[in-house]
């Protein structure tokens, strides 16, 4: 993949990110909320290919199957279960929207400025061409370098899946 | 030919007129009883004489009879193994007393009955016909109950158009 | 009458999403329900509370129709009632007739009835036995159990012309003689069977998925079988003994030795138990009639036209559903006066309600099937 | 050209692989029929043998009916998720030491990961029809992959365990090194593998998303046409990859039988094997020519004719490979990997034909309270197998006999556990609540 083309590396990533930005936007829209499921699907899956031009491919593959296999599913599942036909008679616009436009503008002006007064931020780290099998070095990583960090915020994880069992045992009781 | 055993002079003891008739027919015994007692003498022939087991129950139409209708109850004892059919004589419009508490299979015969009949059975839950549709006119089984009639009623009013028959 | 199939996927109670009780209504025109009844089932999340059946859409007032034709002509109608044995059916409605008559058919006659009643047994036992496991997800049970269905249907189309509907036999005996060869294609049929019988059984009896599927499944203990009034294999599979060809011999079963397969529980999985050592008892029976069929005439005299004398009825059998009884009085005519069918499947159909309570509703396609109901006989 | 080659291979199988699909169909149905005592189709061609295509015909001129209730566009859109994630799995399945699409460094978290994708076809599909029947299938369907796929992946990790990658190439090459095929080492995670997959194609006798006395066709009920035959490609492409990835992690992809008896020519009785795709598709073609004069109809002995050259020209190609090296392995690589694959369907088949369907709770039951539990057993003790072979110098025997005692004593208390804990469900309502 490291020796396509530089226009057609440059055309995949404004794809995805184009696909990435649209997909959000039209999730946010949405009235139909398994629709916009569908589009948070689509732009998980666009980073994802982000991820891959990267040649980031553990990255990749995890976004796959954690986000959009995994926890997507779960959401779809449960959106379908509740039938949600209230939501998408709402309105979808509160009165926030003033704030919200606000928000946008100070965090794309700040964005701007940075990238216009210094613009060695964004383009700091060169992404070594072709990382050589990525996965063996996640996992050092892992499990050798980050051992400690990593089995502690798995034991984390573990509490909390414990303690949500129990408090679901108990309320159904 | 009559019944007359122990059987029957226990009955009598006990139930006096309430037991109105016992013959043999074709080595079978029937029992006519009294509607009124009928609750009583079930719960008499399934505790005290073991008739636990209610194999049918029906009705048969005699319209030139004064009290058209024998209902009929079809026992049977497992410990004796012996068949004991019982008959009531009703009259169109009057109820006879349900024998669900007694025998709980008799729901659904009692509402053949009704369905066919339209014999009343008193202290049934859920009296409606079962095997016609509920907005069947008429008792079928009754003998003057015509069936080219009906078909010819039902013909017009559902398809439109005159019977075949 | 729609079909809406509703339920809740398991886990999630239906109080937590704020809705109660939901009603599911299954058939009838529903691939496992064995014909057109109609379920009206009441469930809470998965579980079953209450259930109805709604029958009548096969009614054919075959009692009324009785009232308006002459004894003989009526017998074949009595075939279209449980049309999955009829031979058991035309066997109950001749020889209540013939006990209306005071007649007895000759011993030929009776000991012919039986086998072809057994084998009747074991073709209806068959049909079950394929419907049920594949209504319960086993394929292949079915094509066995036809393939041996056929046998026996091939025996009844030599002898009487029909598969199905056979009208075999005859007020007062029957009409036509054995053909030539019925004895070895009875006996090669009753020999080859044990091994068939065998085969379905390592299929299904210790099949880890089966025996999980129906045991502890439809659970009908004694003393509501009795107060049910359901007979048949489904009161023997709760533990009582009480099978009509023993306790009031008719036809010739006076004659031959068998056993009245019990079981303890009274649940699916025991149905299935006595239902299979059933055609193996009605096997041995066949194998024991056919040995020794007595020579002699296969009709009796009783006349061209039927007149019993007034007079009532009441004439039973075990057919392969349970107790199949006709009553039937007469008013001295050529017509019976009132013919009333006892149809086995109807009364057991109402312990369906008991049965299915508490259970799943995966397992109300197995108790239906259990029940071993034939629509024609429960609507008439 | 380097991008040439599997854009080719791609082109390959998105055609082949619906043919194929219809001839598995026509085996399984030819499979079911023997088991059953039946012929099967017999009408299309000899033996049933143009069934396929008449079928596909049939589906394809059929009306797609697409009902006013439905979700249109997620309801057009479902099926061809579904088949996309499953033709999208091939891109990193290996047919052979040469036809392979690409080899990824993951790949085998990519096939896991697209095939996981192929969930959505379903769900989405069964949410669109807005039919009771449809969406009960689609959401039974969703639980049980995302069950079973847990226990898959676990099963697998105890090949990977012993291969030490992730790409598919590799782990069939390090087969080859250590002597013996993977199944040898693991067969516990090869059988929770196996079950599992028949779970995750919701095959029978797991098959409720779809069991028709229950839910009519689960997701597909309101599918028909063009659209139906999709999912139904789907389905059967999904059964090839699983098998695909079982014959590559556990039977030694596209390794013969006793691979490291290394050599060509009919040098050591051992090579015998060699020649066994030759003797095969002799032995097919021989049959079908002999059958030929017995067909009833003239076109009907013409077809079989036909494939009985079809199967010669193969015969020939696989003798004739064994004289040029170059070709060699990947041709007869490609014939043991679909014969290993089409074993591993047979046994679906077998599965389906046999037993009764499993309730949904049961199923549940088998996936969570059985199989990862045996699973990640089943991982622990290949990874201690491991450790005691590599760094304790012990025989592969004892080390992974030791490992299968223990994942098996621990299936049978499972299932002793299990089977208390349903007579004590079974005790409690009984008394009727």
């Amino acid at each position: 993949m490291g020796t396509a083309p530089i226009a057609l590396q440059y055309g995949f990533f404004y794809f995805f990110a184009g696909l990435a930005i649209l997909c959000a936007i039209l999730m946010v829209c949405g009235r139909n909320v398994v629709h916009s499921a569908i589009f948070l699907i689509g732009s998980l899956l666009a980073t994802a290919g982000i991820y891959l031009q990267l040649t980031a491919e553990f990255l990749f593959i995890v976004q796959v199957i954690l986000y959009v296999g995994g926890i997507m599913v779960l959401f779809v599942f449960v959106i379908m279960l509740v039938n949600l036909d209230v939501a998408s008679r709402q309105r979808q616009f509160n009165k926030q929207v003033w704030l919200a436009v606000l928000l946008t503008i100070v965090l794309g002006g700040e964005l701007g400025l940075m990238t216009h007064v210094d613009g060695s931020i964004f383009n700091s780290v060169n992404a070594p061409q072709a990382l050589p099998a990525n996965t063996n070095e996640v996992a050092t990583a892992l499990f050798q370098t980050y051992m400690l960090p990593f089995e502690i915020a798995s034991i984390m994880l573990l509490v909390a899946m414990v303690g949500a069992v129990l408090m679901a045992k108990r309320r159904g009781a | 030919m009559p019944l007359e055993n122990e059987f029957v002079t226990r009955l009598k003891g006990k139930f006096g007129d309430a037991i109105r008739e016992a013959w043999i027919d074709r080595k079978q015994s029937i029992l006519v009883v009294d509607l009124k007692e009928l609750q009583t003498l079930a719960h008499y022939f399934r505790d005290e004489e073991k008739y636990d087991f209610l194999t049918d129950l029906t009705a048969v139409d005699w319209p030139k009879r004064e009290k058209r209708f024998d209902v009929v109850w079809n026992l049977y004892s497992f410990a004796r193994n012996e068949r004991l059919r019982l008959k009531v004589h009703a009259a169109d419009g009057e109820s006879v007393p349900s024998v669900i508490g007694v025998w709980p299979v008799a729901n659904w015969m009692e509402r053949e009955a009704y369905d066919m009949f339209g014999i009343r059975f008193e202290g049934h839950p859920d009296l409606r016909r079962i095997l016609l549709p509920d907005e069947w006119q008429g008792f079928p089984l009754r003998k003057d109950y015509d069936i080219l009639k009906q078909d010819q009623d039902w013909v017009r009013e559902n398809l439109g158009i005159e019977s075949g028959q | 009458m729609t079909d809406t199939h509703i339920e809740r996927v398991p886990g999630v109670s239906s109080t937590v999403l704020g809705a109660d009780e939901i009603i599911l209504n299954m058939g009838p025109q529903h691939p496992s329900t064995h014909g057109v009844l109609r379920v009206k089932l009441k469930l809470d999340g998965e579980r079953v509370v209450e259930s109805e059946c709604i029958i009548g859409y096969l009614h054919r007032g075959v009692e009324k129709i009785a009232e308006h034709r002459s004894y003989q002509q009526f017998a074949p109608y009595v075939d279209r009632m449980d049309y999955v044995a009829a031979v058991s059916n035309g066997l109950g409605y001749c020889e209540a007739v013939e006990k209306l008559l005071g007649a007895e058919a000759p011993i030929r006659a009776r000991v012919v009835r039986t086998i072809l009643t057994e084998l009747q047994r074991i073709a209806s036992h068959l049909v079950w036995l394929g419907t049920h496991a594949l209504d319960i997800g086993a394929l292949t049970p079915v094509f066995y159990c036809f393939r041996e269905r056929e046998e026996i249907l091939k025996i009844f189309e030599k002898y009487c012309g029909a598969r199905l509907t056979t009208h075999a036999f005859r007020i007062g005996g029957l009409q036509y003689e054995t053909y030539d060869g019925f004895e070895e294609e009875v006996k090669r049929f009753c020999v080859d069977f044990e091994h068939k019988i065998d085969e379905y059984s390592t299929l299904l009896t210790e099949n880890r998925i089966w025996v999980g599927r129906t045991k502890g499944v439809g659970i009908l203990s004694a003393e509501d079988a009795i107060a049910l009034g359901v007979s048949g294999p489904v009161l023997r599979a709760s533990g009582v003994a009480w099978d009509i060809r023993k306790a009031m011999p008719y036809a010739a079963y006076d004659l031959y030795k068998f056993e009245i397969p019990t079981a303890p529980s009274g649940d699916t999985y025991d149905r299935y138990i006595v239902r299979m050592e059933e055609m193996r008892q009605s096997r041995l029976i066949c194998l024991q009639a056919i040995e020794n069929i007595p020579a002699g005439p296969i009709m009796a005299r009783i006349g061209k036209v039927l007149k019993p004398p007034p007079g009532e009825v009441y004439h039973s059998i075990e057919a392969p559903k349970g107790e199949l009884g006709y009553y039937i009085v007469s008013d001295g005519s050529t017509q019976p006066y009132r013919v009333r069918v006892r149809p086995p499947s109807f009364i057991n159909l109402q312990a369906f309600d008991r049965m299915a309570r508490g259970s799943l509703v995966a397992d109300v396609v197995a108790i239906i099937g259990t029940i071993d109901i034939v629509l024609g006989e429960v609507d008439r | 050209m380097p991008y040439l080659l599997p854009v080719f291979y791609g082109i390959v199988i998105v055609l082949v692989l619906p043919l194929l699909a219809g001839y598995i169909v026509l085996l399984e149905r030819k499979v079911m029929a023997d088991m059953q005592a039946r012929l099967g189709p017999m009408r299309v061609g000899p033996h049933g043998l143009l069934q396929p295509i008449a079928d596909a015909l049939k589906l394809l001129i059929k009306e797609g009916i697409i009902p006013a209730q439905a979700d249109r566009w997620i309801f057009l859109a479902a099926p061809l998720v579904s088949v996309t994630m499953a033709l999208l799995a091939y891109a990193a399945l290996p047919f052979g030491p040469v036809f392979q699409i690409a080899d990824l460094d993951i790949g085998l978290l990519f096939i896991l990961a697209i095939s996981s994708l192929g969930v959505y076809g379903i769900v989405l599909g069964g949410w669109a029809s807005n039919s009771h029947f449809s969406l009960l299938g689609a959401m039974r369907s969703a639980a049980q992959l995302v069950s079973y796929e847990t226990a898959a992946g676990l099963a697998l990790v105890s090949a990977l365990l012993l291969g030490g990658s992730l790409s598919m190439k590799s782990l069939v090459e390090a087969q080859d090194q250590a002597g013996a095929w993977f199944i040898f080492f693991a067969p516990c995670g090869f059988f929770i593998y196996l079950v599992a997959s028949i779970a995750e194609t919701n095959r029978a006798p797991f098959d409720l998303p779809e069991a028709e006395s229950e839910l009519v066709a689960g997701y597909m009920t309101e599918y028909s046409g063009f659209r139906w035959s999709l999912y139904f490609l789907a389905e059967y492409a999904n059964m090839i990859v699983v098998a695909g990835i079982a014959t590559t992690l556990f039977l030694g992809g596209w390794l013969r039988p006793l691979a490291s008896f290394h050599g060509h020519i009919l040098g050591t009785p051992i090579e015998i094997l060699d020649i066994f795709p030759v003797i095969v598709f002799l032995g097919i073609g021989g049959y079908c020519f002999w059958r030929a004069p017995r067909q009833p109809v003239q076109i009907q002995k013409l077809v079989m004719v036909l494939f009985g050259g079809l199967f010669l020209v193969l015969a020939m190609v696989m003798f004739g490979s064994l004289f040029v090296p170059a070709a060699m392995p990947g041709i007869h690589g490609a014939f043991w990997f679909i014969a290993k694959v089409l074993v591993y369907l047979y046994a679906f088949l077998w599965f389906r034909f046999t037993f009764p369907r499993y309730r949904f709770d049961q199923l549940m039951k088998l996936g969570w309270q059985f199989l990862i539990p045996l699973a990640l057993t089943n991982v622990l003790g290949v990874g201690v197998a491991q450790v005691l072979r590599q760094q304790l110098g012990w025989n592969a025997f004892a080390a992974f006999g030791l490992t299968l005692l223990a994942t098996m004593g621990v299936a049978a208390w499972l299932i002793t556990l299990g089977d208390r804990r349903d007579r004590l469900a079974a005790a409690a309502p009984a008394g009727g609540d």
